[in-house]
């Protein structure tokens, strides 16, 4: 096996990584008991699932055939910028529209803040 | 050998969405349609990055930049509208 | 209570600008690979929508002084006058003309007149789509 | 000639001008008296040569390029009819100016006059036969126009609906003929189709050419059934009555039954519908004439009955052609003979009758027989022309019409004598229907004498008290009452330079073989014909003296027998039904209309593809099938499928988008990333858009939920639609017939500059379509744009967008 | 390459975006596009002429040839149209101008009403399959705008049955081309001629030429027209007239291109479907004339009639028929025009639309009640007035292809015509004068010109077909012998 | 494939004629929208579905797809994108004045 070849295959490495984490985090998906947990799961580890598949993705093409994507690289750079501020935006709404917390959730420190300001 | 991880990593990807599927459906609010929605997004997103491999061109990057850009607009235009009910406002006034 | 929206704001100002450098790449590109001015005009309208979404109309009118129904008309008119130029040559209407040259270094380039019949393409769709978001927007 | 035509039109034109200016004062009748006059000066100038056998043809081009022109032929037929036109005519016009009076809108009433004169003069000498429908369509619109011309009146205008739709009918039903004629002989001349239509006399279009011919005529000349009209249309003023609805436009049915006999004339059906008809209508009319009480109507039903006798006579003296000009058959043309001169005499006294009867509405305000008696002493000079009328018209001597009805008899006599066709029981039938018919009409002759003028004075009913009419009304119906007597005693002078010439053209093939010499006098001996007249004069006088004990015979037709009565149900109930016809399917149910579609479709292309058997299938040629596409396959039916039972709107845009999606990724599996790049941004925008303007509506209604309440017949037609759909793909993609232009745009790069060859053929070979679709684009959006912020739908109605 | 062929589509086109800048100045909104519509028609009329020298013209777009391009076939048939129609729009502007009012007019009515007759015109020249659907996409769109324009209830409802119809029709339509693409390989439609002619027309072509029938029986009304009524009800008056005048037209008009052009070969399938569908629309459409006392409903169940009337030419096919065919497609735009302007006007006066609320309009409106006359004359087909040459003709043609009963049908057809539209004349112009003088709405002088115009049409096409006949000869002439059409588009 | 695909667009046209004969607005449309996809897809198919390059010239070695149907698809999906925006806003305009989706409700009589 040559260089590019090893390097191909530890890039299919990475891809393969990430996707198992994003596996894992869509079973957060499932698991986890409200929107405020969920939302770890959707965002956090599954942003650094698609960083980690698009980096991926981006040596393999750079390695394999030399070529480099600048739209990749845009598209990795955009996903990392988005993905936490939809998150956020997402919890955000849901707090605000009442979504209720788990029952198992022991604290809602918000919820203080924002009578007070009130 | 690297086909066969990529095969594997495009199938992990699509578990990934049919789960994600299943949060749509299943809500029960909708913020959890939302998130699962960007889910959805995202896998796919990475999923045709590893479909581009495999089949050998670079046509469909412009495409994974897309669904990026639309998975975070349509996102963020369900949240305002869950926030606001009104999704572009004339004047934000609160 | 306001509703803070500095994050989201934030974001937004870099991320238009991605979605704009895309969008015209999307567009350019049109001539050898995927995309075009249709695509292209879309995925301009849609950093707009984004810019409209983290602020709002009145601001973005600030910045952006445009009647997006005549952005429409004049990417609609410069599709047909694209066609219409011809006339003036005496060719066949919509006779599209390119020139294409080897350079040492970056490969084969061109020009096409296609690129300005694609621009009202771009154009047009960009005033169609915000002009029929911000209607129904304004509307509700 | 043209410029006959012409002239009625052109002082039209000037009527209403000169009726502001000159006439204010004047009554413009008198302008108007000048074109009849002249014209009938014009046309009788040229009596003596027509009479020596010449024909005038003049030619003048409308649309050669189909064969229509203005052909003007002036023959024996269209002189005597332009003579009766211009003639009486003149009379009606001069009588006109003193019936109406100056506060009637006047120029009106002269426009659609002169118009009706030059229409009714452009079909008597028109030879072609499109020119000739012109102006027999002219004319009912003219007839129109006149019996309308109190328009404010419902009677009025009920009658001139009539009269339009029936002579209407009649017209699009000849117009059929003529073309039908025309496909047979390639010409529109009556003369080049009488002279070529021998040739195809086994035509299977000679047929149905000559019934809808003999429709337009008959409808015209208020021939049984189709006499309907006639009565109605005396709504009109006098004038026009005594004009279009005796003496001239009725008789157009006449004059194209003569002048289409030497085309039609050799076929047996020719002879029987029209004889029979005719005497049918002789009969009828006569019969209903009787039991009228309004004088009009009366004379109404008298001008029926007497159509019906000139048009029984034009059948009989058809059947020498039918046989086939045998020498002992040429008895017959005396029938033809006795139909024109009858035809003149009606006109004659006819015109002045009806002259009487307008005069005497005119003077006492009424014209209900009920209500008249005892004029006589009132009104002498009245009775003697109403006297001279209608013993004229009973058939009396010494008036005109004691002649042509004697004539009339023997031809009738000699249709049983000939025992035409062998059907002799039928042909004995004729001179009886004929005798019968003729009592009748003496009877209502004198009905219209002694129950007007003599018995009891009754000046209580009168709205006015009798007077003698001015001398201006008098003038027209005395001229008639002289003609009637003057007729009567040197008939030969019509005969030899009017009726003649006619002769020899109802029976052109005869011309050189034999002189026509008939020679009419009053007195033919004791004869068969004399004694019949004595029987009428007899069993006339008891059936009158006995009117009131069988009137009651009417009673046994009650009126809503009648054919007046059918053709108002037909009306009434024609436009009930289709109301409720077009009800029941123009629900105004979408799903209905689309119902329609589909199961048009299915009908349509399902049928087709059965009944060609078109349907075929093979799969040998299909490419491979990956495994991601089974997925995405798979999926988009599920969601296809899963859309029908959506419950809630936001599932169903949901699902939709889903399937748009997927079909993105189809496109990624077809190897088409432009299309795979627009349908995605494209079904984005889509979706959101579907969130935007119905998130907000109410959710799906109880009832609309379909996992509830699946619509078989629905699901039927659906699956029915798929199934065609398929079954046709299929079958295409079975049969590739050729391979695709596509080859031509892998050249794009040298072409066009461009590598992407579906951007290339969207921006240079097909840029057209782009253009348009950025058009279509556009308008979508301007579109949207308007319909939100143009809201009229609160405002108040507003009248104009009704 | 003759870059004229386009004029008549991209005139209107330009100058409907160009009005976008001008949203204020209503006056320059009017000014131009009636001056746009009257270059269009000069242009057609040379157009017309250049035909007749020169034989049929075509103009390939971007100077692709056929049959890789796209490209305008100008032949007399489409040709006459175009100029019917152009002028048509030029009257309808014009009573657009008094009728229509500010806020429309604002609302971009006159653009949408030039980008209408620009899909129209396009429609009549393409020679492309493909971009016919595109073309008629066009003129749909403007259709759905105009007839939703200004959002009231009824136009509303109306219209989304109208477009829901059409959606479906024009998806119908893009099946039938990716059918027709998948069979025979090829959009061009003297391509696709040829080609259908090489293979023979077999069952398969056959069922998909059905498919095509359909979608455009939709577009024409033909059986299929349920749609009509309602939706033609609704629109204003000015807009109400083109549509009369021009839509179903152009239905009829890609049934008779596509059926003499492209699937002539089994006309006794083909054909006669068609002729028992006219048999059909012209029953339904008479009854329905007959059934309605509203002066909208009558008129527009009309232009059912004579959409059956004019396809009976069709299923004739013979030259006669097309000739007919082509005298009667001028002269129903005209006329139907003139209906519609004049029941508008009437409704306009009186506030009513329901027959028996009117009477005696003649006296206080003389010449509209004359001008109605003469409209009823022509369409009834009474001669010297132009609905008559085109009823002659196609009767002759009906019988020459033995179709007697289509015959009595279009005859009986007319009579229905004539009692519906009487029954108008008879109740609301005569009759007793209910509107006093004092009372008596003004009526304007810009409603009645443009009615004025199109009765002078009428009788001028009436009096003198003779001036049309070289060109409608030309057209039937190429309508019958195909392979004209496609010489002068395949050639070089 | 390409009868996959012809069964997958005919499962997709039996959809949309159901929810065409619905009697909601947006069923409507919908199938008016899913009778688009279905009609994209046999456009699609009737180009042929053989085994080609992606249409970019230089990129891959002939054969290439066919190109012409991508093109015709492109121009439909803009005019369907055009359509359903316009009939949408039409029906919610039509929701938002006559104050229900249901369109046995709005049949309208004829001679009113």
């Amino acid at each position: 096996m040559n260089i590019s070849g090893i390097g191909e295959f530890l890039t299919s490495l990475l891809i393969l990584i990430g996707a198992s984490m994003s596996m894992i985090s869509a079973f957060g998906m499932i698991r986890f008991p409200d929107v405020y947990t969920r939302a770890h799961a959707a965002t956090k580890s599954s942003t650094l699932a698609v960083l980690l598949t698009l980096s991926g993705v981006f040596l393999f093409l750079w390695i394999s055939e030399s070529f480099i994507s600048v739209r990749l690289l845009l598209g990795i750079a955009f996903v990392f910028i988005t993905a936490p501020v939809s998150g956020h935006l997402v919890c955000r709404a849901a707090y605000r529209s009442n979504v209720k917390l788990a029952q198992v959730s022991t604290r809602d420190e918000l919820k203080n803040v924002i009578q007070q300001k009130e | 050998m690297i086909e066969m991880m990529l095969i594997v990593s495009l199938v992990f990807f699509i578990l990934a969405i049919a789960v994600s599927v299943y949060r749509i459906i299943r809500g029960p609010s909708l913020p959890d349609r939302v998130l699962a929605m960007d889910l959805v997004g995202i896998n796919l997103l990475s999923g045709i990055a590893i479909f581009s491999i495999l089949l050998d061109t670079t046509a469909f990057f412009d495409v994974i930049l897309l669904i990026g850009i639309l998975a975070f607009i349509g996102t963020i235009a369900l949240t305002k509208f869950i926030e606001r009910g009104a999704i572009i406002e004339y004047k934000r006034d609160r | 209570m306001k509703i803070n929206d500095v994050i989201l704001q934030t974001v937004a100002k870099v991320v238009v600008f991605i979605i704009l450098t895309l969008g015209v790449y999307i567009f350019l590109a049109g001539h050898h690979n995927p995309g075009g001015g249709f695509v292209g005009g879309l995925v301009l309208a849609s950093a707009l929508v984004l810019l409209y979404l983290s602020f709002d109309i009145k601001t973005v009118h600030k910045g952006l002084p445009f009647d997006f129904k005549l952005i429409a008309a004049l990417g609609a008119f410069t599709v047909v006058a694209a066609g219409v130029g011809a006339l003036f040559f005496n060719e066949s209407f919509l006779t599209q003309t390119f020139l294409s040259w080897t350079w040492p270094i970056v490969g084969k380039m061109g020009v096409s007149t296609v690129t300005i019949f694609e621009a009202g393409v771009a154009l047009a769709v960009v005033g169609v789509v915000i002009t029929i978001i911000l209607s129904i927007s304004e509307d509700v | 000639m043209l410029i006959t035509i012409i002239i009625p039109f052109l002082a039209a034109l000037f009527v209403p001008i000169l009726h502001k200016s000159i006439f204010r004062k004047l009554h413009i009748g008198w302008f108007v008296l000048f074109v009849p006059l002249v014209l009938f000066m014009l046309l009788a100038r040229s009596i003596p040569s027509v009479s020596n056998g010449r024909a005038f043809v003049h030619a003048f081009e409308w649309i050669p390029a189909y064969g229509v022109n203005f052909t003007i032929y002036l023959d024996g037929m269209s002189l005597l009819f332009s003579l009766l036109i211009t003639g009486i005519g003149a009379l009606v016009v001069l009588y006109s100016i003193f019936y109406l009076s100056q506060r009637e809108s006047l120029s009106h009433f002269y426009v659609y006059l002169l118009m009706f004169m030059g229409a009714m003069l452009g079909l008597v000498f028109s030879d072609n036969v499109i020119a000739l429908y012109l102006f027999w369509e002219l004319t009912s619109i003219s007839s129109f126009l006149l019996i309308a011309f109190w328009f404010y009146r419902n009677q009025s205008r009920y009658g001139a609906q009539k009269s339009l739709l029936i002579t209407v009918s009649g017209g699009i039903a000849m117009l059929a003929g003529f073309l039908m004629l025309y496909t047979m002989t390639g010409s529109f001349s009556i003369r080049e189709i009488a002279s070529s239509i021998h040739l195809h006399a086994n035509h299977e279009l000679f047929l149905p050419a000559l019934v809808l011919i003999l429709l337009g005529a008959f409808s015209k000349s208020v021939q049984f059934p189709f006499h309907i009209w006639l009565p109605d249309a005396m709504e009109a003023p006098t004038p026009v009555s005594a004009y279009l609805h005796s003496a001239t436009m009725v008789k157009a049915g006449l004059y194209l039954v003569a002048r289409f006999t030497p085309i039609f004339g050799v076929e047996p059906v020719w002879f029987w519908t029209v004889s029979i008809v005719g005497l049918v209508t002789l009969f009828w009319g006569s019969f209903s004439a009787i039991r009228q009480t309004d004088l009009k109507a009366l004379l109404a039903y008298s001008t029926i009955s007497q159509l019906g006798l000139i048009m029984s006579l034009l059948g009989i003296g058809s059947a020498v052609y039918a046989l086939d000009f045998q020498p002992s058959s040429l008895i017959l043309t005396s029938a033809a003979f006795a139909a024109f001169f009858h035809l003149i005499n009606h006109s004659t006294f006819k015109g002045a009758l009806f002259m009487v009867i307008g005069i005497i509405d005119h003077t006492v305000g009424t014209r209900d027989v009920r209500r008249l008696g005892g004029l006589m002493a009132m009104m002498p000079l009245t009775f003697t022309i109403a006297l001279i009328g209608s013993f004229s018209m009973a058939g009396l001597p010494p008036f005109n019409g004691f002649l042509s009805k004697e004539m009339f008899f023997y031809a009738m006599n000699q249709v049983q004598a000939f025992n035409l066709f062998s059907i002799s029981t039928l042909s004995a039938l004729f001179p009886i229907l004929a005798w019968i018919a003729s009592i009748l009409t003496f009877v209502y002759s004198m009905i219209i004498v002694f129950q007007t003028f003599f018995g009891r004075y009754k000046p209580d009913e009168f709205d006015r008290p009798p007077e003698e009419a001015s001398f201006g009304m008098l003038i027209a119906p005395a001229i008639l009452s002289i003609l009637i007597v003057g007729i009567f005693f040197f008939p030969n002078v019509i005969n030899r330079h009017i009726l003649q010439p006619i002769l020899l053209n109802v029976y052109a093939p005869l011309a050189d073989a034999m002189e026509f010499d008939f020679h009419i006098s009053a007195w033919h001996g004791f004869n068969l014909e004399l004694f019949m007249t004595l029987g009428v004069v007899v069993f006339g006088a008891i059936v009158y003296k006995l009117l009131r004990h069988w009137m009651k015979i009417y009673g046994l037709f009650p009126e809503k027998w009648s054919f007046d009565s059918l053709y108002h149900f037909i009306l009434e109930r024609g436009e009930q039904a289709a109301r409720s016809l077009t009800n029941t399917y123009m629900t105004g149910s979408l799903r209905h209309y689309f119902a329609y579609i589909f199961l048009f479709f299915i009908a349509a292309v399902g049928g087709i593809l059965i009944y060609t058997g078109a349907f075929s299938i093979a799969t040998n040629q299909d490419a491979p099938i990956t495994v991601y596409e089974w997925i995405i396959a798979v999926i988009m039916m599920i969601a296809g499928i899963a859309i029908i039972f959506a419950t809630s709107r936001l599932t169903a845009i949901i699902l939709n988008s889903v399937l748009g999606f997927s079909i993105a990724g189809l496109f990624v599996m077809f190897r088409a990333p432009d299309l795979a790049l627009t349908q995605l941004v494209v079904e984005s925008v889509t979706t959101a858009l579907f969130l935007l303007c119905f998130y907000f509506l109410p959710p799906f209604k109880q009832e609309e939920k379909p996992a509830r309440n699946f619509q078989w017949t629905h699901a039927l037609i659906s699956i029915s639609v798929g199934l065609v759909f398929i079954f046709i793909a299929l079958a295409v993609n079975s049969n590739p017939m050729f391979d695709t232009i596509a080859h031509f745009f892998e050249n794009a790069d040298e072409l066009t500059g461009s590598s992407n060859i579906v951007n290339a053929i969207l921006g240079d070979f097909r840029a057209f379509d782009t253009m348009l679709e950025v058009v279509v684009l556009f308008l979508a959006g301007i579109g949207v744009y308007t319909l939100v912020k143009l809201k009229k739908g609160r405002e108040e109605q507003n009248i104009e967008d009704q | 390459m003759n870059n004229l062929v386009v004029l008549p589509m991209i005139i209107p086109l330009l100058t409907g975006i160009a009005l976008f800048f001008f949203r204020s100045l209503l006056w320059l909104q009017r000014l131009i596009s009636i001056g746009a519509m009257l270059a269009a028609s000069a242009v057609s009329i040379y157009i017309l002429h250049l035909i007749q020298r020169d034989g049929i013209l075509r103009l390939d777009f971007g100077g692709w040839k056929p049959p890789f391009g796209i490209l305008f076939v100008a032949d007399s048939f489409a040709m006459l149209l175009v100029l019917a129609a152009s002028v048509i729009t030029v009257i309808c502007l014009f009573y657009a101008f008094f009728s229509i009012g500010k806020a429309r007019e604002k609302m971009y009515v006159y653009p949408f009403i030039l980008f209408l007759i620009a899909g129209v015109n396009g429609s009549f020249l393409t020679g492309d399959l493909f971009n016919l659907f595109v073309c008629f996409e066009v003129m749909l769109l403007a259709s759905y705008v105009l007839i939703s324009l200004g959002g009231k209830r009824v136009q509303l409802r109306e219209s989304f049955k109208y477009v829901a119809i059409n959606i479906l029709s024009s998806w119908l339509f893009l099946v039938a081309i990716a059918y027709l693409y998948g069979a025979v390989g090829t959009l061009n439609m003297a391509h696709l001629s040829q080609r259908i002619a090489e293979v023979g027309q077999g069952p398969l072509l056959t069922t998909i030429s059905i498919v095509f029938l359909i979608v455009f029986s939709l577009k024409a009304g033909l059986v299929l027209y349920h749609w009509l009524p309602g939706s033609y009800r609704v629109a204003p008056t000015a807009i109400a007239a083109l549509f009369g005048a021009l839509l179903t037209k152009v239905g009829m008009y890609a049934l008779f291109r596509v059926f003499t052009l492209l699937f002539y070969h089994q006309p006794e399938i083909t054909h006669t479907l068609i002729g028992i569908m006219a048999g059909i629309t012209l029953i339904g459409g008479s009854i329905g004339a007959i059934a309605y006392q509203n002066v909208r409903a009558i008129v527009t169940y009309n232009v059912i009639i004579t959409v059956g009337f004019i396809l009976i030419g069709l299923a004739a096919s013979t030259t006669m028929g097309y000739e007919g065919a082509a005298y009667y497609f001028i002269h129903d735009m005209v006329a139907k025009a003139l209906l519609f302007l004049l029941a508008g006007t009437m409704i306009a006066l009186t506030g009513t639309a329901a027959i028996e609320r009117m009477s005696g309009l003649i006296r206080n409106y003389p010449l509209l009640g004359w001008l109605y006359f003469i409209a009823i004359l022509s369409i009834v087909g009474i001669p010297p007035l132009s609905g008559f040459i085109g009823k002659m003709l196609i009767g002759q043609a009906a019988i020459e292809s033995h179709s007697y009963l289509l015959l009595a049908l279009g005859f009986l057809s007319s009579l229905f015509v004539l009692y519906s539209l009487l029954r108008i004349f008879l109740n609301c112009f005569w009759g007793e004068t209910i509107i006093s003088e004092e009372n008596e709405a003004p009526l304007k002088r810009g409603l009645l010109m443009p009615s004025i115009l199109l009765a002078i049409l009428s009788v001028g096409i009436g009096i003198a077909p003779e001036w049309l006949a070289p060109y409608v000869q030309d057209a039937a002439h190429t309508l019958a012998n195909p392979e004209e059409y496609i010489n002068a588009v395949l050639e070089d | 494939m390409e009868t996959l695909m012809i069964l997958l667009a005919g499962i997709l046209v039996m959809a949309a004629t159901y929810l065409l004969l619905s009697k909601n607005f947006i069923r409507v449309i919908i199938g008016t929208a899913i009778l688009s996809h279905a009609v994209h897809l046999l456009l699609m198919v009737m180009g042929g579905l053989k085994a080609g390059n992606v249409p970019l010239l230089g990129e891959n070695a002939a054969p290439y797809t066919d190109a012409l149907p991508q093109a015709l698809i492109l121009t439909a999906i803009v005019i369907s994108f055009a359509v359903t925006a316009f009939i949408l806003v039409l029906a919610y305009r039509a929701y938002k004045e006559l104050g229900t989706d249901d369109l046995e409700k709005l049949r309208g009589v004829d001679d009113e």
